[in-house]
């Protein structure tokens, strides 16, 4: 774990008044899965949000590859290398299956049907499903869109903001799994989960936020082990 | 005798050439907490849509005590007590959590349309009345400081509370819950499985869907499990839980969980 | 943000009666038409701007209550005043019957077929259905309201008419804002499914607006037809309807909001008349202007009335 | 300052008619100008003040009390008979003398005698039109069209029944929306009655494009327009089709063979850079002089007595439209209606005279 | 038979202007969700551009290439003015609530019927007669080439903007955007862009119906932009607002309907009827004839 791909620095953000993010900092290496942990409202979606550049930074610094984001329009990021599963899904819901993958290829001059064959075989329910409106598949199935549409512009940097919200359990392991292995093939992935345990073993670091700040940082297994963590998020007395 | 509530009788819902439900049958006795539980996609919420009206389905029996409500409305179906929160959140967002909780408090008030036009000294104390209640029900959900709060600013476990005070405000018989711990960290979930309890302490039978089967061990009387619009098992968490079916299509398989 | 409405709307009602006192012949005119539209504004933010459903329609229900007011009086000379409970319960039934097929039609189909209405009811003036409403002329030479005895034929008096009427439509405002109808009118509009969903009969409900409004509308149409003594079908067109629309979203469809609305509509472009050929030039970048700095409306509406009992800690207030 | 004699214009400065609103407009400016060059009326000065009616009753009400406000003592306009309709109570309250172009006849039937017509009334118009359609020419199928305007409306309603008064037969009685451009649906359904001519009651700018689309559609019937059809425009939008069409009118701005006229319409000319948009303006600036010439006459500013003038004058006052002399009830007396026919080279012929 | 032959090319050609319209409407409306009340004033406002286009510039040359070079000349130019609009009205008002962005229509349409007014004055302007007056005569049924051109001129611009929206990329970006703006964004597409090209698209296309308009009817008027753009977003409505073939559909039948009902119906009550008519599919179809596809879940 050596270089390192994607640095934020006192990043702050706020809602009109509301400060969400009061300063924070991280970085990711490449080829590392790291995960944001925190409760309701801690600012984790706000967080995956400005480094896409949806919402825009009051202050702090945001750097990809040495390429500083902040001044970057939203939708010139996935061309950088970074793409976006948002919270809620956001999948073209009267679009195909299949129209919505080919989007998420949008920058690319020709869809990869490599990549194209690898979503189809991690999800082969969208396979079957590639011609339903996307509106009308059930809350995990548009969930396996998301994830397969961010990856279709075989990104880099890949952010997943709770990836397993509303997915049976047999499939939150299987996600798990295949962002395990979307990490093997060299894609670094920045994830945000309410289910701390489960992301934790997956991910080789992370971060813990609460109301806007950084409250710690550390390897999953410092992480996992701290008195913290394990009375907030995993709802364990000591 | 536990007289049955709420019994489904081969109840299909089909959406083109997709049977989103197929035959489902299912009997959720009074006092309960009822889960449903499935793969995503199965026809979970298909169902309850179909109780609560939003959906009428093409065949089958949907029966509350007694009366057939196939087909009514859904006002009509909270009138008969029956409520629901939903998979993704709707609440009136722009408007207060007060004034959200308020809302379940409609059918209960006396007013009539004139009142609207012109109050009486009656309808000034209704309002006072369910606002009242209203009150009661943010301590109870512990809102009480966001009160005045827009929902929409609120964070999502927070919207999530609101929404099923919003449902308990009816007054209902019968509340629906659709996977109201997703989004939830662990902690926040530990709260939800007290609140279930002290709903059900008032008497009101739960029907919910849930995918954190944590929460489904601890909290639910009862269980159907569905795939593909289909029962494939029934019976108590244990005996599903132990089911090989519902390993092989829902749960996956106790490999490397919990250390 | 309550009391502040209170204060001002209290403010406002002081000045409105005695206004009328400095006003010359004309400003007197434009001020008694200011206060009917006020109210046909009011009746409209009912619909669009309360239960949010966007209807293009309303100088329709205002229309039918100055006609049949006309009418009544013209051809069957019914005094005014007997004609006011006609001129609002036809367009009240017209509101219901009308809103009863279409109100489950989304945004802005509900909009085009309101507009449907409205064009549908022009022509039937224009085309003097049954030989009562005088065609494109119109009906000139409406009597003058008489009570008691006197005949309240100058400007004056019928400014006062119409100021009552507005404060009965304020009143009905206000109280709607404080009952049940009144929520539910707002929660159906936020989230129509929700609102169902939570027992609210959404269709009763949206035809109550319709209903409301059009009654409201129609006595504000009586009025209409008193001050101007004459009652014409291009006064109740379907731009006229586009006018009290504009009013509402840019007033931001707050009691205040409304009037402010009505005024900056219809009042600031009076003052101008002078400039005739550039003022809807103008006017139109005004429009534009105005919804950029203040996109919500001028005094937009906000949430959040709810008893002061239950407001524990206003950090969070809004 | 001095004493001024205040003068109003109540017009159409905005909206579909804004061409004759504002042409009305200039009219009044340009003779007030004359006049004052010339040393003012009785030694004062005219002061013009215009108000926009839009052609709509409402705004008509609020200008007229404005104007009444401002002092003046007489009104010009306005050109619609709606809007010159819903002032007249309130310049009659008020005394001040309207004159109007308006043509509805029910505008002289209130008996307010502050109001002047300076047209004629649709009834006589309707009266030649039938008369010239039925036994002039005598046609078997007539057909007539109008649009949904209060003026188009009751020349045509007259019209309809003079032509059965005479024992015409009326084939079909159309409608059409003003600026809807599209009236092929009504001319194909027309068509299917074999007519022998169409009267159409309706303004040039409609006219222009129903001629061109009777031709087009192959519809050899006769077609004849009412005076609104009076507009160079008109030949301009029928194009080709223009040649034969006939037109009911007292004469045209520039058939009037009044040396008045001549003279007014180059001041016009000079003035504007065009000339005026029709008749109808003239007409209103005739209505002014006369009303300034009573009150010279009278050395009186008194609008009565100006109008009480106006009715007893023995001898017709020279007008650039022709001859002025007013009728107790406010009707300009003396109508001269004429047919012409547009030649191949967009002038005028005259088919027949009253 | 003969007439109603004829009204039906009558229906065809009025209902191809009101098309061409409406697509305007739908495109704009279906990625800003933008009731765009100023389109009607464009369409307007192309009519008198292409006018002084053919004094001024092409020095009243009436050869079939100045003809070209007018629609294209003034297409062009009343696409700068659709990407001036969307900057200067609704641009600002893009996060702000739907009905704000109408009300800045609304004015826009004000400014933009009264700057006609201001630069062309209030007379009705002439149009020359650019397209050779020729009639054919089928058995009773007139049809002339004017009407033959518009026809088909329109329903291959349909056509075109059919499949470009259907079938390629950009097409796909343009949905894309029309669904969710910010989910678009994240796939890389530049919405900003976007929404300027429907503006260009939406504005030819006006603009080539009031180029239309002036060479079928020939007169223009400052405000005849009113009643084209009610009609237009109408038709739009109809067929199911968002939707191109919708729009096309709607507009066509907007055109029929008007054209047999004043036919054969009643002249007098022809708005009347035809109101009825579309309130009464729009009870009986509350989305359009081709609806939106509503795929809200719950
Ligand atoms: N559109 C908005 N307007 C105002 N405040 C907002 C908005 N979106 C989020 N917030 C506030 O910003 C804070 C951070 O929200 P954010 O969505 O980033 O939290 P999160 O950590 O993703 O929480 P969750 O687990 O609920 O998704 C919260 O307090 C929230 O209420
Ligand atoms: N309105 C609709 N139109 C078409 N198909 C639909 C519609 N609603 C649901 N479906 C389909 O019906 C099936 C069942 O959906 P449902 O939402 O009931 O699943 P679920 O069991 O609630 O899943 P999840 O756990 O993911 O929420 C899915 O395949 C879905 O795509
Ligand atoms: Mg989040
Ligand atoms: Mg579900």
């Amino acid at each position: 774990m050596s270089d390192v791909l994607f640095t934020v620095e006192n990043l702050e953000v706020s809602y009109g008044s509301i400060a969400a993010l009061k300063g924070i900092s991280l970085e990711v290496h490449r080829g590392e899965i790291v995960t944001i942990l925190g409760a309701n409202g801690a600012g984790k979606t706000t967080t995956m949000r400005t480094i896409s550049q949806l919402l825009k930074a009051k202050s702090g610094s945001i750097r990809f590859k040495g390429q500083e984001l902040t001044k970057v329009p939203a939708h010139k990021i996935v061309k950088l290398g970074i793409s976006h599963s948002p919270e809620g899904r956001r999948v073209f819901g009267v679009l195909t299956v299949e129209e919505n993958l080919l989007l998420g290829a949008y920058t690319r001059a020709k869809v990869n049907p490599k990549t194209l064959r690898w979503i189809y075989e991690m999800f082969p329910r969208l396979e079957e499903r590639r011609k339903q409106l996307a509106g009308t598949l059930s809350g995990g199935e548009q969930q396996m869109l998301a994830i397969g549409r961010a990856l279709m512009s075989d990104p880099e940097m890949v952010l997943l903001d709770e990836p397993s919200l509303g997915i049976a359990p047999i499939l939150v392991k299987a996600i798990f799994e295949q962002i395990k292995e979307i990490s093997r093939q060299g894609v670094t992935v920045l994830l945000v989960e309410q289910n701390a345990k489960a992301a934790l073993k997956l991910a080789d670091r992370g971060y813990v936020l609460e109301v806007g700040k950084i409250a710690l940082a550390g390897s999953s297994a410092e992480l996992l082990a701290s008195d913290k963590v394990q009375e907030a998020y995993l709802g364990k007395k000591q | 005798m536990a007289h049955s509530e709420l019994i489904l009788t081969n109840v299909t819902k089909r959406f083109g050439g997709l049977t989103a439900v197929d035959a489902l049958s299912m009997t959720v006795a009074p006092g309960q907490i009822y889960g449903v539980i499935g793969p995503n996609g199965a026809g979970k919420t298909t169902v309850f849509n179909c109780i609560t009206g939003i959906y009428k389905s093409e065949e089958g029996s949907v029966n509350w005590r007694g009366e057939e409500i196939r087909g009514l409305t859904p006002y009509q179906i909270v009138d008969r007590g029956i409520v629901r929160t939903f998979q993704t959140i709707r609440l009136f967002s722009q408007m207060s959590v007060a004034e959200n909780v308020m809302s379940g408090r409609h059918i209960k008030s006396s007013q009539r349309w004139w009142h609207g036009i012109c109050p009486t000294p009656g309808s000034r104390r209704d309002e006072k009345e369910h606002w009242t209640k209203v009150g009661e029900l943010l301590e109870f959900f512990n809102l009480e400081e966001f009160a005045a709060t827009p929902t929409a600013s609120l964070p999502y476990g927070h919207q999530r509370r609101v929404e099923m005070a919003r449902a308990l405000a009816v007054d209902p018989t019968l509340l629906i819950l659709d996977e109201p711990a997703a989004g939830l960290n662990d902690r926040e979930t530990a709260e939800l499985v007290e609140t279930i309890f002290s709903i059900r302490e008032k008497g009101i039978t739960v029907l919910l869907i849930e995918h954190d089967m944590e929460l489904v061990m601890k909290v639910t009387d009862y269980l159907t499990v569905i795939n593909f619009g289909k029962k494939i098992a029934e019976g108590t968490p244990e005996e599903v839980q132990k089911n090989p079916l519902v390993i092989e299509a829902y749960l996956g398989s106790e490999d490397d969980d919990d250390e | 943000m309550k009391n502040l409405t209170v204060t001002v709307v209290s403010i406002f009602l002081v000045v409105m009666a005695i206004l009328p006192h400095f006003l010359d012949a004309r400003w007197q005119t434009v001020a008694v038409t200011f206060l009917i539209f006020s109210v046909v504004a009011l009746s409209q933010d009912i619909v669009l701007g309360k239960a949010g459903m966007f209807n293009m329609g309303q100088a329709m229900f205002f229309g039918m209550g100055a006609y049949i007011t006309a009418i009544l009086n013209y051809h069957y000379d019914w005094p005014i005043l007997a004609t006011i409970p006609v001129a609002i319960i036809v367009p009240v039934l017209f509101g219901i019957l009308l809103a009863a097929p279409i109100v489950h039609l989304r945004g802005d189909y509900l909009l085009v077929v309101t507009i449907g209405f409205n064009i549908v009811f022009v022509q039937v003036l224009i085309n003097n259905l049954g030989g009562v409403t005088g065609g494109p002329n119109g009906i000139f030479g409406i009597d003058p309201m008489r009570l008691l005895g006197f005949e309240l034929s100058s400007q004056l008096a019928i400014y006062y008419f119409a100021f009552i009427v507005l404060l009965l439509t304020l009143g009905i405002m206000f109280n709607l804002e404080k009952s049940k109808v009144g929520r539910a009118l707002h929660y159906l509009r936020e989230d129509p499914l929700a609102a169902e969903s939570i027992g609210i009969n959404t269709r009763l409900y949206k035809i109550f607006a319709f209903g409301l409004g059009a009654g409201l509308a129609g006595l504000a149409g009586t009025v209409f037809a008193t001050q101007y003594s004459a009652v014409s079908p291009e006064a109740f067109e379907f731009i006229q309807s586009v006018l009290f629309f504009s009013i509402v979203l840019v007033g931001g469809s707050s009691i205040p909001g409304v009037i402010l609305g009505v005024f900056v509509m219809f009042v600031v472009p009076e003052i101008f008349r002078e400039f005739a050929t550039w003022r809807f030039f103008v006017f139109g970048f005004a429009m534009i202007i105005m919804m950029i700095l203040r996109p919500r409306g001028i005094w937009p509406a906000t949430f959040g009335k709810i008893p002061k009992f239950l407001i524990k800690d206003t950090k969070h207030g809004a | 300052s001095a004493e001024t004699l205040k003068v109003g214009v109540q017009a159409p400065i905005t909206g579909s008619y804004a061409n004759e609103g504002q042409g009305i407009e200039n009219g009044t400016r340009l003779l007030a100008n004359q006049i004052n060059a010339a040393g003012g009326v009785m030694g004062q000065q005219i002061e013009v003040f215009v108000c926009d009616d839009q052609a709509t009753a409402m705004a008509s009400a609020i200008c007229a009390r404005e104007l009444v406000n401002r002092g003046v003592k007489m009104i010009i306009g306005s050109y619609t008979s709606t809007a010159a309709e819903a002032a007249q109570k309130i310049y009659y309250d008020a005394g001040v003398i309207q004159t109007s172009d308006g043509t509805a006849d029910s505008l002289t039937e209130k008996g307010y005698w502050t109001f002047l017509r300076n047209s004629f009334p649709n009834s006589a118009e309707a009266e030649y039109a039938a008369e010239y359609m039925v036994n002039v020419k005598g046609y078997k199928n007539i057909v007539v069209v109008s649009d949904f305007s209060s003026y188009a409306v009751g020349l045509a309603d007259a019209t309809v029944a003079a032509i059965k008064a005479r024992g015409g037969n009326v084939v079909s009685y159309d409608k059409i929306r003003a600026d809807s451009q599209n009236f092929t649906p009504v001319l194909t359904n027309i068509r299917s009655k074999n007519p022998d001519v169409i009267f159409f009651a309706g303004y040039y700018t409609d006219g222009g494009q129903l001629r061109a689309q009777q031709v087009a559609l192959g519809i050899k019937a006769d077609f004849i327009g009412g005076d609104a059809n009076d507009n160079p425009d008109f030949i301009k939008l029928a194009g080709s089709a223009a040649t034969g069409a006939k037109i009911i009118n007292v004469p045209t701005v520039d058939m009037l063979p009044y040396d008045l006229a001549k003279d007014f319409i180059r001041d016009y000319e000079q003035a504007y850079g065009e000339r005026p948009p029709s008749i109808w303006g003239l007409m209103n600036i005739d209505g002014m002089r006369a009303i300034i010439h009573a009150m010279e006459q009278n050395q009186s500013f008194d609008t009565r007595k100006a109008v009480e003038y106006l009715w007893n004058m023995e001898e017709p006052l020279e007008g650039i439209t022709g001859p002025l002399q007013f009728a107790k009830d406010g009707n300009r007396i003396g109508s001269s209606y004429m047919t012409f026919e547009i030649q191949e080279d967009g002038s005028y012929k005259i088919a027949h005279q009253q | 038979m003969e007439t109603f032959l004829q009204q039906l090319a009558n229906g065809l050609t009025i209902g191809s202007m009101f098309a061409l319209v409406a697509l305007g409407y739908t495109m704009v409306y279906g990625v800003m969700r933008l009731i765009n009340f100023a389109h009607g004033d464009m369409v307007a406002a192309a009519a008198f551009v292409g006018l002084t286009v053919y004094t001024q510039v092409m020095g009243q040359a009436t050869s079939l290439f100045a003809v070209v070079a007018i629609f294209l000349l003034t297409a062009g130019l009343m696409a700068c003015v659709g990407v001036i609009l969307e900057r200067v009205a609704y641009r600002p008002l893009r996060t702000a609530p739907r009905l704000s962005a109408v009300v800045s229509a609304l004015g826009a349409s004000l400014v933009i019927q009264n700057g006609i007014m201001l630069i062309w004055g209030p007379r009705m302007r002439i149009f020359p007669e650019l397209v050779p007056q020729q009639f054919w005569n089928f058995g009773g049924v007139v049809i002339s080439l004017i009407q033959v051109l518009i026809l088909v001129i329109s329903l291959v611009l349909m056509v075109a903007l059919y499949l470009f929206i259907e079938k390629t990329r950009m097409g796909a970006a343009i949905r894309a955007s029309s669904i969710d703006q910010d989910a678009a964004r994240l796939m890389g597409i530049n919405v900003n862009s976007i929404i300027a090209l429907i503006f260009i698209i939406g504005s030819s296309l006006g603009a080539i119906g009031g180029l239309f308009i002036g060479l079928y009817y020939r007169g223009i008027t400052f405000n005849m932009g009113w009643q084209y753009g009610l009609y237009a977003f109408i038709a739009a409505i109809l067929g199911g607002i968002g939707n191109i073939p919708g729009a096309m559909l709607g507009g066509m039948l907007l055109g029929l309907f008007s054209a047999f009902i004043s036919g054969y119906v009643s002249s007098t009550w022809a708005d009347a009827f035809t109101f009825m008519l579309l309130i009464f599919i729009l009870i009986v179809r509350p989305t359009g004839l081709l609806g939106e596809r509503v795929a809200e879940k719950v």
